[in-house]
């Protein structure tokens, strides 16, 4: 037995990576920067603020699923570069998955994190070792479905996700980027941490850790 | 940060509420939203649409061509981002006059996914939506990859003959191959001299030695390929057309159309020292010109530089190049 | 000093011998001096010819406005520097079509000196000539001394509208009465953020805080009459408005063609933030905009700043602007 | 008996104009960046150079005023911004005065300048006190005139004008300027000295004692 999170509990997880991402907008900003066009930031910050706005106005209804998709919509309004894009389709995704629910178990968690991360993929179109945020959430998910396999805690699998996403980012920066802005970069990507892992990484240790 | 604006946030509202101010004639928005540009007279009935998008911070492009002879519509992001895929569905709603909208952009990944999700809603609404990636600049990938390349200034001329093709009736086909036509026989390529900043961000997406300049640098301040001494103007446009000129080949007696673009802040008169170059190596190559365009056609703000485009023409290219426009920022009439 | 050019001494050569090889169709030159440029098609036999002339380091200002419906010809200077009085004898000869030449230009000392002495040296040739000064900023002397300003921006509306009266077959009187009456109901005020750099003379003209603009500065990189810090955007527009509304006195239910011109390095984004003020304040004292002309008129080389110019229009001075005329850097056609 | 110049001297004297004006190119470019546009050392070093291959290659073939006033054209073709123009009418008037001379006395000399000086202001239209060269070449012209009427030497006379052109120059340095680009430049024009006045000192120095 994992345990299991309600509608408040997903809605005041959405409330704090709102405000995680905005106060985390200089520092995404000047990831993006060194080898982007230095919009992470800003686009997390506005994401941040709307899904702030969004679930402080915008009642579950008893369908934590329609409102995970929901807040992939405002989320896309919001701000839609690429991560942008990315992170309100693996909501719209996660909350397809959890259509109709009220609560959600571990294994619900680890599909919903699954289809996420196929989600991404097939928007996105990157591989992994191209260097961008899948890098991350890929083994992220994968930890965290094999933690709750293994009959872990929520708390358990989500600690195992963060050290996956923050192992994979951390494998990733020695080399170069193949997708996006970051490719045009070239060589110069090299050793330079991925943006969108990072950002990743920002969002999850916020879910895991609530206190930071 | 030094430029002219009120809050970093209202600069692009405030930016399109000055547009539309100004040119009432030609302009509109679709719904209640200013970042949805459409022609004042859309939709065009039994006329092929097309439609561009992508972030703000490059006047003239991208919504700068929106109007006769070149393009129905444009969803406008904030400054170097995308916009969204509902403001992307809205502009095709609005300016889809009955014969398939076409989406022409630069090959930037928010654009692209989202422009991907509004296809698949227009789709749900049965307009036939088709995409065309502009992929220009030949310094962001090699030719093998050339399906990584990012879209600049090159894709002024695919709006150009795209937009002419279906301003004289073309069908959703050959209005797309118009396009495809285009830039399969175009290159890019440009230098920067200084950097520029996201109003939000508040400094430079880059800094650059007072003596330095940056090889193949992006349209959103991104760093470019490389970083290389200053050169003189000669020697800078030489570098770039000799990168176009291997990658399209281009063969003695071949029509080019040139383009020498200024980045924003690079003055109109040392574009037409560089012009004078590319124009003289054409020559030596026993090509000629068939049109020139100096000036500013897609701009990072106030970023130092330029791009040389190359366009070879053959006479349906050049029937399409010659064709009449008029936008707020590109007006042209039969010689 | 970074610029892409090669020798410095060079700079205006190369740059007029690029925009004769872009613009054959539209643009020659007197004699064999690149410095005197013409109508691909002058003289004009039995229209009165339009003359300018002044410094280079203003694109499109001033030869830019070559062509049909604007001007004939234009002596062409060193970097902000007069032609000689030969050079503008030249163009004045080439481009006569018998019925008199009107020399419109900014009231700089070089330049009325050099006009002067050529229309002299014409006047022993049987060629009438007659002068129309430019001096519409308002920044550069107070009203009871106006005859002391020098012209900038607006002397593109004079151009136009004098340009308009020779090509609809004007005699001279009535051209020079186009161009005096468009100079009457104009005015026109700047704000700059950043210098320029001559080239030959390798640093800036001024320097300037990262927090500071320049009030009223020239378009020659001259300091201009106050140092403020930086404000934002609908304070410097409200700034440069007053000055001129306060000049040129227009009243509730006037029509005005408004200009906001960018000096060189400043987005088109910017110049339409400032231009949707502009419009609100007219719209707020119950004016009317005829015509809004947004982008880059008279620049400084890459100079960052902006001017507004404003010119009241009554139905013949709004027929004379809206005339069709094509140079290299004008296009309008009827709409 | 004040003394003579020949067309040879003449000639000598035009040539080290034109080699102190472009040695003297960055130092008058500063001082017009202060207060105009920059380009005073530029316009008269191009001036010094046309001067120089003037005067290298065209013979005076027995009339100094007839060669002065081609230096002046040569000029105006080199270099016509205000004080450019203003140079080039000065050698053509003064030029005109010496019409068909082949030796040039004191009194000459005298009227050449008066002439010159006259020339200026002329085409320039600008009034004493306006603070522009007028202020340094009317005091000059007068103090040689009247140091030739008391029967001094052309050195004690040229000495005397250049004192009266440095006392003009500094006499104006207080005031705004009302002429010319400088005049819209306004209250920052005072205390810095005129470009003009200064250009014209550089210039008469140099004819005054040739050694610097
Ligand atoms: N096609 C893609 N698939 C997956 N992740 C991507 C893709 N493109 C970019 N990313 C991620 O997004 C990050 C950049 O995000 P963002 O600044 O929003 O992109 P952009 O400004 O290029 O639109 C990168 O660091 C990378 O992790
Ligand atoms: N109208 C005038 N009459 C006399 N001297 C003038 C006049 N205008 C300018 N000057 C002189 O010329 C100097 C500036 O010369 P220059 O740089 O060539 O002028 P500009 O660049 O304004 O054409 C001034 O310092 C002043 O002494
Ligand atoms: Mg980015
Ligand atoms: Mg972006
Ligand atoms: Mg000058
Ligand atoms: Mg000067």
């Amino acid at each position: 037995m994992s345990g299991s999170v309600d509608a408040a509990a997903v809605v005041a997880a959405v409330q704090r990576v709102g405000v995680e991402l905005v106060a985390q907008e200089a520092y995404l900003t000047a990831l993006d920067q060194q080898m982007g066009d230095g919009d992470l930031g800003i686009t997390l910050s506005k994401i941040g603020r709307a899904l702030q706005g969004f679930a402080a106005t915008t009642p579950v209804e008893g369908d934590i699923g329609k409102w995970l998709g929901k807040a992939g919509m405002a989320a896309n309004r919001a701000g839609s570069s690429s991560f942008g894009t990315l992170l309100a389709t693996a909501l719209m995704r996660a909350g397809k998955v959890a259509a109709g629910k009220t609560e959600l178990g571990g294994e619900d968690l680890a599909a919903m994190f699954a289809a996420a991360d196929a989600g991404v993929q097939e928007r996105g179109k990157a591989q992994p070792g191209d260097k961008t945020v899948i890098d991350a959430l890929h083994p992220a998910a994968e930890a965290f479905a094999a933690a709750i396999a293994s009959g872990q805690s929520l708390q358990e699998a989500g600690r195992a996700a963060l050290a996956a996403a923050e192992a994979g980012r951390d494998s990733v920066t020695p080399l170069r980027s193949k997708v996006g802005r970051a490719s045009w970069v070239g060589e110069r990507t090299e050793g330079k941490v991925d943006a969108g892992c990072e950002a990743f990484v920002v969002m999850l240790r916020c879910l895991v850790n609530p206190s930071g | 940060m030094k430029k002219i604006l009120n809050q970093p946030a209202d600069f692009v509202p405030e930016m399109l509420d000055g547009l539309l101010k100004a040119h009432p004639d030609m302009l509109s928005h679709a719904g209640d939203d200013l970042h949805c540009i459409v022609r004042a007279d859309a939709p065009v009935m039994g006329k092929v649409a097309l439609a561009t998008g992508g972030g703000s911070g490059h006047l003239p492009v991208f919504l700068g061509y929106v109007g006769k002879g070149m393009l129905d519509g444009c969803a406008v992001g904030d400054v170097f981002a995308s916009p969204s895929a509902e403001q992307m569905l809205a502009v095709t709603q609005r300016i889809h006059g009955g014969k398939g909208v076409v989406y022409i952009y630069g090959n930037y990944g928010g654009d692209v996914m989202n422009f991907d999700m509004a296809a698949e809603m227009a789709a749900l609404e049965d307009i036939e939506v088709r995409t065309v990636l502009v992929r220009d600049d030949v310094a962001s990938a090699p030719p093998e990859e050339a399906h990584r390349r990012r879209g600049v200034a090159g894709m002024v001329f695919a709006f150009k003959c795209a937009g002419a093709k279906a301003d004289m009736g073309g069908s959703l086909d050959e209005v797309v191959a118009a396009a495809e036509k285009a830039l399969a026989n175009l290159r890019t390529m440009g230098v920067a001299l200084s950097p520029c900043t996201v109003p939000r961000a508040g400094k430079p997406t880059f800094t650059i030695g007072e003596d330095e300049m940056e090889i193949g640098m992006g349209i959103h301040g991104e760093p470019g390929m490389k970083r290389e001494k200053l050169q003189p103007a000669d020697q800078i446009t030489e570098r770039m057309m000799t990168a176009i000129l291997d990658d399209l080949k281009p063969q003695a007696g071949d029509r080019l159309a040139v383009m020498v673009n200024g980045l924003g802040a690079t003055p109109l008169e040392e574009l037409y020292i560089i012009y004078r170059k590319a124009h003289m190596m054409l020559s030596e190559r026993g090509m000629s010109v068939y049109r020139a365009y100096v000036g500013e056609y897609a701009t990072s703000m106030e970023m130092a530089g330029a791009s040389i485009t190359l366009m070879r023409v053959d006479d349906e290219l050049a029937a399409l190049l010659d064709h009449p426009a008029q936008t707020p920022f590109f007006v042209q009439v039969k010689l």
